[in-house]
């Protein structure tokens, strides 16, 4: 079975915020919730990079593992979803998310803000799939389509990756290894690719 | 044994307990890290995995064999939060990890849990060995009483008394329930009860909070300490002698309880209110270390209200004092002879009003009470 | 079920009315009467709590007008009152109650307590369960004309040595005077300085003023035991007294429950409106000084405080004049704390006074006043309204041994008119 | 099953019960009769009665001083209840949803947690005077300690259901608020509208006789 992940790839990202954008009006998430944010760091200096951040869909979560009421749960794609039915809106996933993925939906105190919301990997939740309930509490679920979720596909740079793990592995290798070639170069833009390993070209990697 | 020292000495020691369960338990242990079977271990390098594991390496452990990929993000993890920016307003956006969080669940899961629960389980079992010890009364009733706690004493301890009790009964749920209530009932019905446990949680702390500070002002003047208290530390209550020693209002056993109970009830109260208001909270750093705290605390204070009930419940004429505000002059000579004496002294000692009854009845016999009246006029 | 029993409670539920019936659908036990009440307070003991008094009466009203209390008796759980009960309660209702109307000015429902009260005694009285002091009194009253025992004779002797002492003539059994002067019997007998000062201020004022040989009692023990139709007699005694001299106003003595019985209770006890008013001395003595007819001199400066007759002040509305009257002679008076309309009773009110039975739990009540003193600023005179109130105030002081010395205020007054 | 039972007949019988139960109640009160006062009155009665209805809302300070914890704790309570019930959001949106009457502003939310944490303090620490003081101890009764925790039920499920979520949680509080008002008519619970009645009976009589009860 496939292990669904993201992958944002920080020399290409250009911090548009259109994967923002997209999976906001992908999944309808309501104002003031970022299921994924862009972060950047050393703005406007030198080795400025950006990245694009949301639930990293763990194999070992640390929400699924603090949350009071085990209301996570691992897809056999390997995407880590969330049933709202039960979520109880603590927040603990919220505490225990190196990524600070899981979202409270208001920020007020006390028990007004509501039942968690993160990222789903466009993959719907424990509702049926492309029900209306689903598409309420959850949003789209384009995985069930064979698309993957929008804001890989929206990425204009093709910073962001998601997919197979495997997949998206290869093609970060490749990445690596091709960077700094010259686009002239038929390999490298086109697709015969493994023509720089007998060329010796080394990528630019940042050792 | 003299049943005040007894209660005293019965609290110090859970107290002992807890705290050499909590150190005995490293706090970051990572060693049953490496027990954990990995749920499905992926062979190729991924780019999620190697993330995953630049978090746990700056958890604090070696750095294990590093993927040359993972460089990458060394360049980002280095940064960390100080110079970042993001258009996401949320808590904590610019953050990009945080590997807190991750030592706080371990925290959470490998000690909080298992620890305190078996303190909790442990607290239980003393008290239900200890109610099998046959006690005899240490005291002969009298018909004679002294107000001990005016009403708003008694309101003012049971308001904190119940708000706890239901506090801790849904700190419990919230704690515990995941892996005893869970499985019992499935996840629909304890979903309900659970929020219903949040949220009654959420709304009580804040009158726990203002028992606290009722209950605090209303009897801190009486657990002062006083040098009889040195001397009951210092003969150890009393434990090995015969008679029971000289004690005011309160004896050192109870006066511990009291400051136990405070400094615990500010702990709980302070990282309560912390949670609750967590969106004014600067970093998510400081929300674990409330939950924590808020934890810890609550565990400890339930296993020294468990040896208070029990102690109240067992000890003959206590729970008069708390339930009526009256007690026995026989109770008091017995347990508080220093404050026996100053009510003696005082003259607040005054007869048990016959027709007075417990059980809100209707029928009171008025006519021997008025016959009494009449009798001298 | 004895007679007397079914007479009581016959009486009780011939007294449910819709005041009655709208403060037991409202009261929730709050507890806040006892708070009030100088016998619960000073005893600390429940059983004195105001509401608890009435007790028996709520039986019969949880009996016959609420749900839970018809269904209990139809399935007989609810236990009507017994014998026993109005034995028990005799003590509560007539000893430890001085209907001074304490509790009634706190009920945060506005239950009037002090009303209930005198109603159920109406069925104490019907059921007779009745302290023998105060039966006695009210049997006098009836029979000799006075609760106390004093006739015509000895308001003559009395007469006669204030006219002695002061010089003046007591104007008796004049027709068309103004103002018709009542006594109660204390004054006559103990506090005969009242009828002297009256007759000062009076002569100053230029008033025209009379006593009537046939209604000069002012008290009513009918009032105070509950018994409406010696009440009715008492009352009645004044009225054709009053109508039979023509007066135009009679004058309520310085004695709370006379007042409240001849201006409040009076005319629904005979059924019809009097031909003519009504008035307390103080309200009397207050209107003669602001129209200027009753000039006063002299400021005394002795610390003085004054204690509200319960029935003049509380129950009776007569609240600022003794104020202001008090604030025109003397320049140091002190209120005390409660002052006015809340002021803490005697503890001899409401027949209590009469009933002796009573005098431990009233003097033990007494204690309230005590501490009321206690709190002023070297205060060693008590000024009041009542001959009544005077009298306890004086045995309560005894018995804790105070000594403040008790004054009526009319004498008073009567001590700084401007000659 | 039950849920449609609850908030169907169930909720319209006991509607239904109060209702009648209220206005029946008050009706035998009122047709008991006040016997009239032929005492000239030094002021209006009329204006007594109102006069007492209203300042009879502020305890006067002789027992506010002597009683002050149950003073504060039945203020704390009524207040509290008194906003929750007809200014919290929730409600007003039952109210316009049932009885079709036009919204109105409700409470923000941080008010109607504060309002609740009022209300709940003062109900607790008045039940708890009412058995911990010996007056109250002995006057109450299975009434009403009976209606004390109903209401604290009703509260409790209330606060409990904060979330809004849970269908159970909405329902239990629904159907423990039916159960009160079904009790409502039968209890001292009546006093939310005999108070009035009881404080205008007594604020005419002391305001004919000049009194300000």
């Amino acid at each position: 079975m496939a292990r669904m992940k993201f992958y944002c790839d920080a020399e290409r990202c250009i911090e548009c915020n259109a994967c923002v954008t997209a999976c906001k009006n992908e999944n309808d998430v309501p104002w003031g919730v970022n299921r994924r944010r862009v972060v950047t760091i050393k703005d406007g200096e030198p080795g400025e990079r950006s990245l694009s951040v949301a639930c990293m869909h763990c194999s070992d979560a640390p929400c699924a593992a603090v949350c009071p009421v085990d209301c996570f749960y691992t897809t056999d794609d390997g995407v880590v979803l969330h049933d709202k039915d039960i979520c109880i809106g603590c927040g603990y996933c919220f505490y225990a998310c190196p990524f600070g993925a899981p979202q409270f939906p208001e920020s007020g105190a006390f028990s007004s803000r509501g039942k968690m919301d993160k990222c789903t990997f466009c993959a719907g939740g424990p509702e049926e799939t492309h029900s209306s309930d689903e598409q309420r509490k959850y949003g789209s679920n384009r995985l069930a389509e064979g698309k993957l979720p929008l804001c890989a596909e929206m990425c204009s740079t093709k910073a962001l990756l998601a997919g197979d793990a495997d997949i998206i592995s290869n093609i970060y290798r490749e990445r690596v290894v091709n960077r700094g070639a010259s686009v002239l170069d038929w390999g490298v833009s086109y697709e015969k690719a493994s023509l720089r390993e007998s060329r010796n070209m080394k990528g630019k990697v940042s050792e | 044994m003299n049943v005040a020292v007894r209660h005293g000495l019965i609290q110090i020691l859970v107290v002992i307990a807890c705290l050499l369960l909590f150190a005995g338990s490293p706090v970051h242990a990572q060693s049953s890290q490496d027990d954990k079977a990995p749920v499905s271990p992926i062979d190729v390098p991924n780019p999620g995995a190697e993330l995953w594991n630049a978090v746990r390496e700056r958890g604090g452990a070696e750095p294990t064999q590093q993927h040359p990929l993972t460089a990458i993000w060394e360049d980002v993890l280095q940064q960390q939060d100080t110079a970042a920016k993001s258009q996401a307003r949320s808590a904590d956006a610019t953050s990009m990890i945080n590997a807190s969080g991750d030592q706080w669940r371990q925290l959470r899961r490998e000690q909080l849990i298992p620890y305190g629960g078996a303190l909790l389980l442990l607290s239980l079992a003393i008290v239900i060995g200890l109610s099998f010890v046959k006690r005899t009364a240490h005291y002969s009733e009298s018909d004679m009483i002294i107000r001990r706690f005016k009403v708003p004493s008694l309101v003012g301890h049971w308001l904190m008394a119940g708000s706890m009790l239901f506090l801790a009964f849904t700190g419990l749920v919230l704690l515990f329930g995941r892996f005893t209530l869970l499985p019992l009932t499935g996840s629909d019905f304890f979903s309900a009860f659970a929020s219903a446990s949040k949220e009654g949680h959420d709304l009580f702390g804040p009158i726990f909070t203002f028992a606290l500070i009722i209950f605090f002002f209303q009897f801190v003047s009486k657990n002062m300490l006083h040098y009889r208290d040195f001397v009951w530390m210092a003969r150890l209550g009393g434990l090995f002698e015969k008679k029971p020693l000289k004690a005011g209002f309160f004896n050192f056993g109870e006066k511990t309880l009291f400051w136990l109970v405070i400094f615990f009830g500010i702990a709980l109260s302070v990282s309560g209110f912390a949670i609750l208001f967590q969106n004014l909270l600067p970093g998510r750093d400081l929300m674990l270390l409330a939950t924590l705290v808020h934890a810890v605390s609550a565990i400890l204070l339930i296993c020294l209200v468990i040896g208070h009930i029990f102690m109240a419940l067992s000890t003959k004429g206590t729970m008069d004092a708390i339930t009526t505000g009256d007690v026995d002059a026989n109770w008091a000579k017995a347990d508080h002879s220093v404050w026996y004496e100053q009510m003696k002294e005082a003259g607040h000692i005054r007869k048990r009003i016959a027709h007075a009854s417990d059980d809100a009845g209707k029928e009171i016999p008025v006519a021997e009470v008025s016959a009494e009246q009449t009798g001298a006029s | 079920m004895s007679e007397r029993l079914e007479k009581g409670i016959q009486a009780l539920r011939d007294k449910m009315d819709a005041r009655i019936a709208s403060y037991f659908s409202s009261c929730v036990h709050c507890g806040l009467c006892a708070e009030a009440c100088l016998f619960a307070t000073e005893s600390q003991d429940p059983i004195y709590t105001p509401i608890y008094k009435l007790e028996p009466m709520r039986k019969v009203w949880s009996r016959e007008y609420s749900f839970w209390g018809k269904l209990g008796a139809m399935i007989g759980v609810t236990d009507n009152v017994t014998e026993e009960d109005f034995a028990n309660w005799e003590t509560l209702v007539y000893d430890s109650c001085t209907m001074c109307g304490r509790c009634s000015m706190v009920c945060p429902v506005g239950i009037d307590i002090t009303y209930m009260i005198r109603k159920e005694r109406e069925a104490f009285v019907a059921a007779g369960y009745t302290p023998e002091g105060l039966q006695a009194a009210t049997e006098r009253a009836i029979n000799i004309g006075s609760p106390m025992g004093v006739t015509l004779k000895t308001l003559q002797a009395t007469i006669r040595s204030v006219e002695k002492e002061t010089g003046l003539t007591i104007p008796m059994d004049v027709a068309g005077a103004d103002y018709m002067a009542l006594f109660s019997s204390m004054e006559i007998v103990n506090f005969e300085e009242y009828i002297a000062g009256l007759a000062r201020i009076f002569k100053a004022a230029g008033v025209s003023w009379t006593v009537s040989s046939k209604g000069f009692e002012a008290t009513n023990s009918g009032i105070q035991i509950g018994d409406p139709e010696a009440a009715k007699t008492i009352v009645e005694r004044v009225v054709s007294a009053a109508e039979e001299l023509g007066v135009k106003s009679v004058i309520s003595p310085e004695c709370g429950h006379a007042f409240m019985a001849i201006r409040w209770e009076g005319p629904n006890l005979i059924g019809r409106q009097y031909p003519f008013k009504v008035i307390h001395i103080l309200e009397l003595l207050s209107e003669l000084h602001e129209n200027g007819s009753l000039q006063l001199e002299g400021m005394t400066d002795t610390p003085l405080t004054y204690h509200d007759p319960c029935q003049i002040s509380r129950r009776g509305g007569v609240i600022q004049q003794p104020r202001d009257l008090l604030n025109s002679v003397a320049s140091n008076f002190q209120e005390m704390s409660d002052g006015g309309d809340m002021n803490w009773c005697c503890g001899g009110g409401g027949g209590v006074s009469a009933n002796e039975r009573a005098d431990e739990i009233r003097l033990q009540a007494f204690n309230i006043k005590k501490k009321q003193l206690a709190e002023l600023d070297g205060v060693e005179t008590i000024v009041t309204a009542c001959a009544n109130c005077r009298l306890m105030l004086e045995d309560g002081l005894e018995h804790y041994e105070l000594s403040h010395e008790v004054t009526g205020l009319t004498e008073l007054i009567a001590e700084h008119i401007k000659q | 099953m039950f849920t449609d039972f609850i908030d169907g007949p169930f909720w319209t019988f006991s509607v239904s019960v109060f209702a009648i139960g209220v206005i029946w109640r008050l009706i035998s009160i009122i047709r008991l009769g006040v016997p009239g006062d032929l005492a000239v009155p030094r002021e209006d009665g009329g204006a007594g009665g109102m006069r007492t209805i209203l300042s009879r809302f502020m305890a006067r300070p002789a027992v506010r001083k002597r009683a002050l914890l149950i003073v504060v704790a039945g203020y704390m309570f009524h207040v509290g209840l008194f906003a929750l019930l007809f200014f919290a959001q929730p409600h007003i949106d039952f109210y316009v949803d049932r009885f079709g009457v036009p919204a109105w502003a409700g409470m923000p939310r941080w008010l109607f947690i504060l309002t609740a944490e009022i209300a709940f303090a003062g109900l607790i620490m008045a039940w708890l005077y009412r058995v911990m003081h010996p007056v109250t101890r002995m006057l109450s009764g299975i009434g009403e300690h009976t209606a004390s925790w109903l209401v604290f039920f009703v509260m409790l499920t209330g606060c409990l259901a904060l979330l809004e979520q849970y269908d159970s949680l909405r329902v239990l509080h629904f159907f423990l608020a039916e159960l009160l008002l079904i009790y409502f008519p039968f209890s001292s619970l009546m006093h939310t509208f005999t108070f009035a009645f009881s404080r205008n009976y007594t604020g005419a009589t002391m305001g004919r006789r000049g009194v300000d009860a």
